[in-house]
């Protein structure tokens, strides 16, 4: 690894400056200065001196915070990317299905290369005699303790204070269906108004997990069937599409 | 058809049967000591052997696997049903080069376990393999339906719960007149081979193969002259059942009422 | 590989659904997904796919003829010979996934065997047109058939279509010593069709109630489904191939009323191979070779496209929902 | 070396991602006429046997349009997990596996060449880290040392000597040959000198490819 | 003894660094004093009596044995004046652990692929030639190639095997009675005279080099161990004969620049008359065993 520069920070905002463009792996990021004092996100990597692509996407930034705010003193840059398979990252909700029970352990499938494991004490009041009600093909909502590339991910049920907080076995009912990653991320963005504004006139509840996975349980099945589409066909819809899209759905389960 | 006049003037068949009317069924259960259970068919000139082990625990690679992607959940609520075709390579005119593997023996596996996963109880034995093996030692027509039937007898010799016999039975049309279970050269040289595997008592079909083909509306005589002959399956092999059963208990010292 | 799991959920709310006569994909029971039928470059390839052809939920299946010359085989030695392979590739699903190639391991055999008994033992190919010499030499059709993704399911009825319009639009070379000759295209008796139903139980009735019937299931269908019965049938109303399977107990009147919807299909099924065989002909006749083959199907976009237009998608679904 | 102009294009090309919807990335790709389906499955489970601790494991498996897969298979499939081992960056995946299932559907020519790049495009489809992105490129040469680049079928026929090669797109470096005929030192530089023109063209094809799929994306913020 | 233990140590517990050094000191980890030194190369021809053509080549601890076998068969009917060439490259469990029992290995089949690309390319053999009678009768050449020890450098030692089993063949002469129609169905009519036998031309020389490319240098016939370290492999085919390009064989691995080619070609060129002449007279120095053998 060759010595890293340190780099003058008034440099680094002046050329982090140019909008959002598309990039490709192997593509120099010749804005990102030689230092230490940007954080590099997931589709980028350093090469020497240089910030390299390593996947295709929409290259994005957070610019250097004014000082005045000392708590995230770096600039972030990352890559907006498409993707279907999900590698496990420490701390993310995701929906999983129980394939099995495995000694004290489900072995729960979330879309990564190996199944990932939830002890029967990760959830909230068990006890070694008060195991949890679950058998192989139900869904849990539950968040990754352990992900790490070379080990087996690990979820548990409950936060840190023991208590659910949402998480355990879905049941009763609802539907789960898959979509892309990318939607995820732009469903759970603050900007997205599609959750908002369908449920300002069907009332729903909805798990997603940053697996993929969404879970959607209106009150017909009706119902559940248009929200899941909905959500599907909303990957490709800015905000005004969103909304006149789910008029139109509105007043099609009306009746109209 | 092909030269051969199959239904003669009399509407009597090339074996001197009437179209309504079954080859000879010659059975026996228990004839092995080593499986579980099993049983010997004789269905005209076809014969068959059948085998059943089980219920014991799950091996991993048994012959064939599920038809369908494992489901989650099954293996741990039903029994899975493994079932092997087979037959020898003396069977049939030419010698055959290998007595499974190849794909009509794979299907056949295939349609014989799908048809005793709907019939046996597997509710009962989670996380269980129930094995049936059939062997035909002489293929002269109708293969698939004494195999089913000798399966049938082998299971219950084993003792394994069924939600009721299995009978199977093939039907075909000559001259446009249905004629039931119909033996090798009947089906070479014939027209179309239906076969049907049903449930004796409800008479609800469990498994229903076709092949060569027919007008949609010969289907129904045809079908209904394919059941009726699995109904005359069912009593051969019930009385066969009720008569081994009999013996046996009068054996361990019980009086056949 | 393993594929993703279905869970009890969507099991559960797949047949809460159709208990509704609902179907996920907006669909109504009786009703068949689109389909769609490309020729390529070189006689004797199609391209099938079926599903949402606006998304990637669609199944994909791709045939190819080819001939050889051979040796008849001893019990028919005037007869030439139809052989047919099926494969899974490995974009099929997950499961596929697999170098060794296992090739589709059981299901693989089911799509292969239910192709045999519909084209191969129902003789829709003239097979005694093949003959060169007798008991010497005779042409060997291979048909491959590779399934190139599963996603959509329906993948026998998608492969029996491509199976038929790859033996239709493929021409085999005239032997003759002396000159050469054009390549003559197969002769064909009747073209049977496979189709799929699948069949569910009612959960709340008691089990003699009648049975919940889709036509065309998704994968998802196919997975929860008690049984199926499919169906081989030319448009003339002739039964080719029946093949019922499953855990399921079946009245014999059900047999009978939806082999008449089968028939239909292959009707439908049947125009469209034989429109789209009449325009490229044109094409070939026209020489507009950049107009035929796959690339330029890529191209018309008409194959599949993975934007949904957002019409299309909220609107259609709500039409049965 | 007389070289015409024309001579030196490559056909169109085309690609729609994202198809196989089981796949975790693909594409229906295709240069001229000759089209190619590609699949791609990763970073995804391994089997135990060919784990390795140290990266991903990679699988290609390439059909051929008809008959059982042979030698000629074989070996492209080598080609592929060569180029495909040495792009990626597999570290990043210990212990999981990269799948490619490859499907060529209309050959006119460049064979080998399109399988290449439809990899290339399905991995990028696909997400999957990569060090630097690959594109290939056939170049013939006929009797009197005229050299085409990608040519069709027809076009090939009167080529007495073929060559392929892959470039990586960081330096223009290349990553795998495959000759056919025999060539002269000064026709096989002149071959490559062309091929890495058309590789140019390539990568340039890659980029719009990925601009449309992500265009909506920059649109909406 | 302890300077020797450390090395083994070294090199076992290290061996990218032990061999990172002798690298960058410009020597070898076998012995050899130059980067661009092949082997010791040993031939014998004519081994094996029960083929019509045989060599074994020893190139370092490589070991290879090429043997080849005449059948008769009637032409295919497309290419009624032409015979036919098989090749095969077989590398079996005994010559290396890394192969299994079973199926041919994936290396196996790339390097039987690679024989069958060079006999296309190169032109060795006309196929013409191998044609006795034409649309009824042709030689088929079985050439089948065996590693007995799998040292690295499969390429080059595989087609020097070749090679000289090619140069060791003989055909024997074939008489065709006339005017049967069915003489090739019967058998009965080919007289074969074995004692009258004729060589086959050949009418290229095709000379492989393997090359190993590590931190951008260039190790020539590199040994297993070198091979499984290198970051590349480069074989370059050049013909004897007219000096032409007959292969250039790069399977993936990590990117060369053209520069590197051209230093790749540049190194074969060098090369490759050396190893001819090797050849040659190591071919001519057996032949007479060979002869007395027969």
């Amino acid at each position: 690894m060759p010595a890293e520069m340190e780099l003058d920070p008034d440099n680094v905002s002046a050329k982090s400056s140019p909008s959002a463009r598309v990039v490709i792996p192997g593509d120099p990021v010749p804005e990102i200065p030689p230092s230490d004092v940007v954080i590099l996100g997931p589709g980028l990597r350093r090469e020497g001196p240089h910030a390299i692509v390593t996947r295709p996407g929409v290259l994005r930034h957070k610019p250097l915070p004014s000082s005045a705010e000392k708590l995230a003193p770096k600039a972030i840059y990352w890559v907006d990317t498409h993707a279907k398979r999900y590698v496990a990252a420490r701390g993310e909700h995701v929906i999983g299905v129980i394939l099995a029970k495995a000694g004290d352990t489900f072995r729960v499938d979330i879309g990564t290369s190996e199944p990932a494991s939830l002890s029967f004490m990760a959830f909230e009041g068990a006890t070694k005699k008060n195991r949890p009600n679950a058998l192989p093909g139900d869904v849990v909502y539950a968040k990754l303790l352990v992900a790490s590339r070379d080990m087996e991910p690990e979820l548990v049920c409950v936060d840190a204070y023991g208590k659910k907080a949402g998480m355990g076995v879905l049941s009763g009912g609802g539907f789960v269906f898959t979509t892309p990653l990318h939607v995820i991320r732009k469903l759970l963005s603050p900007d997205c108004v599609l959750l908002k504004t369908l449920g300002d006139s069907i009332p729903f509840e909805i798990a997603v997990g940053m697996n993929g996975r969404i879970w959607v349980r209106c009150k017909s099945v009706k119902e559940t069937i248009s929200l899941a589409n909905a959500i599907s066909v909303a990957e490709y819809m800015n905000n005004d599409e969103i909304k006149a899209m789910s008029a139109k759905l509105v007043n099609a389960l009306a009746g109209f | 058809m092909a030269g051969y006049e199959l239904l003669s003037e009399q509407n009597l068949r090339l074996d001197g049967r009437k179209a309504d009317e079954l080859r000879r069924i010659q059975c026996k259960l228990g004839v092995f000591g080593q499986a579980d259970g099993s049983a010997y068919l004789e269905q005209g000139n076809t014969k068959v052997l059948a085998a059943v082990y089980g219920p014991h625990e799950i091996y991993r690679h048994g012959a064939g696997g599920a038809s369908r992607p494992t489901l989650t959940a099954t293996s741990n609520e039903q029994a899975v049903i493994n079932c092997q075709y087979s037959a020898a390579v003396f069977s049939s005119g030419e010698r055959k080069r290998r007595p499974r593997g190849d794909r009509k023996s794979q299907e056949m596996s295939m349609h014989l376990r799908q048809t005793f996963q709907a019939a046996i109880k597997t509710e009962l034995y989670p996380r269980s393999q129930i094995d049936i093996y059939v062997e035909i030692l002489q293929a002269d027509g109708g293969n698939y339906c004494a195999c089913v039937n000798a399966a049938t007898l082998a299971l219950i010799d084993a003792g394994i719960p069924m939600k009721d016999y299995v009978c199977a039975c093939t039907a075909s049309l000559m001259n446009d007149r249905p004629v039931v279970d119909i033996n090798n050269l009947e089906s070479t040289t014939g027209g179309p081979e239906l076969t049907v595997a049903v449930m004796a008592k409800s008479g609800e079909i469990v498994l229903l193969e076709m092949s060569q083909r027919f007008h949609v509306d010969h289907l129904e005589k045809v079908m209904d002259l394919a059941m009726e002959g699995c109904q005359n399956i069912y009593h051969i092999l019930d009385k066969e059942v009720r008569a081994h059963v009999s013996k046996r208990g009068s054996l361990l010292g019980w009086e056949a009422t | 590989m393993r594929d993703v799991p279905l869970s009890n959920l969507e099991r559960q709310f797949l047949l809460d659904a159709l208990e509704e006569s609902k179907r996920l994909d907006g669909r109504s029971t009786p009703q068949r997904r689109p389909l769609e039928l490309h020729f390529g470059r070189v006689e004797g390839t199609a391209l099938v796919s079926v599903g949402e052809t606006q998304s990637d939920h669609a199944s994909l299946v791709y045939a190819q003829a080819s001939a050889s010359i051979a040796e008849p085989a001893v019990s028919r030695p005037i007869e030439g010979m139809l052989n047919i392979f099926v494969t899974y590739c490995g974009s099929a699903a997950a499961r596929f996934a697999d170098a060794a190639g296992t090739a589709g391991g059981d299901e693989a055999v089911e799509v292969t065997r239910l192709l045999e008994r519909c084209l191969k033992e129902s003789r829709c190919l003239d097979l005694e047109s093949l003959c060169i010499v007798a008991e010497e030499k005779v042409w060997q059709i291979r048909l491959d058939v590779n399934i190139l993704s599963a996603a959509a399911g329906g993948v026998a009825d998608a492969a029996s279509v491509a199976a038929l319009a790859a033996l239709a639009h493929f021409k085999r070379p005239e032997i003759h010593p002396v000159s050469e000759r054009d390549p003559v295209a197969l002769a064909i008796h009747h073209y049977p069709v496979l189709s799929t139903f699948a069949f569910f139980n009612r959960q709340k009735s008691g089990s003699n109630a009648e049975k919940i019937v889709c036509v065309d299931p998704t994968w998802q269908e196919e997975q929860v489904m008690a049984g199926k019965i499919v169906f081989g049938v030319n448009p003339y109303r002739e039964i080719c191939t029946l093949h019922l399977a499953g855990q399921l107990l079946i009245d014999k009147s059900v047999v009978l009323r939806y082999a008449h919807v089968a028939s239909q299909h292959a009707k439908s099924v049947v125009d469209l191979i034989k429109n789209q065989l009449h325009e490229d002909t044109q094409k070939r006749l026209a020489g507009q070779t950049e107009e035929i083959g796959f690339a330029f199907a890529f191209k018309q976009n008409s194959i599949l496209q993975n934007v949904k237009p957002a019409e299309m998608v909220s609107t259609a679904n709500l039409e049965h929902v | 070396m007389p070289v015409k102009d024309k001579a030196l294009e490559l056909r169109p090309l085309f690609a729609q991602l994202g198809l196989l919807g089981h796949t975790d990335g693909s594409v229906m790709f295709s240069l001229g006429q000759t089209a190619v389906i590609c699949g791609v499955y990763g970073p995804a489970e391994v089997k135990p046997h060919k784990e390795r601790l140290e990266g991903a494991t990679v699988e290609i498996s390439l059909r051929p349009p008809s008959g059982p897969t042979g030698l000629q298979e074989k070996a492209k499939e080598a080609v592929l997990k060569g180029l495909v081992e040495s792009s990626i960056l597999g570290s990043l995946h210990p212990r999981t596996s990269v799948f490619v299932s490859l499907q060529p559907l209309d050959m006119d020519g460049g064979e080998l060449a399109a399988a290449v790049n439809a990899t290339c495009l399905a991995l990028m489809d696909c997400s999957i880290s990569m060090r630097c992105l690959f594109a290939s490129v056939e170049v013939t040469r006929t009797e009197d040392g005229i050299i085409l680049l990608d040519p069709s079928q027809k076009q090939a026929t009167k080529a007495v000597a073929k060559a392929t090669f892959v470039f990586e797109s960081v330096n223009q470096d290349v990553l795998a040959s495959h000759l056919e005929g025999r060539w002269s030192e000064k026709a096989f530089q002149a071959g490559l000198q062309a091929a890495l023109d058309g590789s140019k063209a390539i990568f340039q094809f890659y980029r719009e490819t990925v601009k449309r799929k992500f265009s909506k994306e920059l649109m909406m913020k | 003894m302890d300077a020797q233990s450390s090395v083994s140590e070294f090199k076992g517990i290290q061996p990218l660094e032990y061999f990172q050094q002798h690298i960058e000191n410009g020597i070898r980890v076998d012995g050899r004093r130059s980067l661009h030194d092949f082997r010791p190369v040993t031939i014998s021809q004519g081994t094996i009596s029960s083929a019509d053509g045989s060599a074994v080549i020893k190139q370092g601890n490589s070991v290879f044995v090429c043997g080849i076998k005449l059948e008769l068969a009637p032409p295919n009917p497309n290419e009624q004046n032409k015979g036919f060439i098989v090749a095969n490259v077989d590398l079996p469990p005994l010559c290396h652990s890394q192969f299994k029992p079973g199926p041919p290995s994936e290396q196996a089949q790339v390097a039987s692929k690679f024989v069958k690309e060079v006999l296309e390319n190169s032109g060795i053999v006309k196929l013409e030639d191998l044609n006795i009678k034409e649309g009824k009768l042709s030689w088929v050449v079985n050439v089948d190639i065996m590693c007995l020890n799998h040292d690295g450098n499969v390429l080059d030692c595989a087609l020097k095997a070749l090679l000289m089993a090619f140069t060791d063949l003989t055909l024997p002469e074939v008489t065709l009675q006339e005017d049967d129609e069915a003489v090739v169905e019967t058998g009965g009519k080919i007289v074969v005279n074995n004692e009258k036998r004729s060589k086959l031309t050949l009418h290229s020389k095709p000379i492989a080099c393997s090359m190993a490319i590590f931190d951008e240098k260039i190790l020539v016939d590199p040994t297993e161990q070198e091979e499984a370290l290198a970051e590349s492999l480069v074989t370059v085919v050049l013909d004897a004969n007219s000096g032409d390009l007959v292969h250039f064989y790069k399977p993936g691995g990590s990117s060369i620049s053209r520069q590197k080619m051209q230093e790749c070609t540049g190194l074969a060129k060098k090369q490759y008359k050396t190893i001819a002449k090797s050849i040659d007279q190591a071919g001519v120095v057996t032949k007479m065993d060979s002869k007395q053998s027969k």
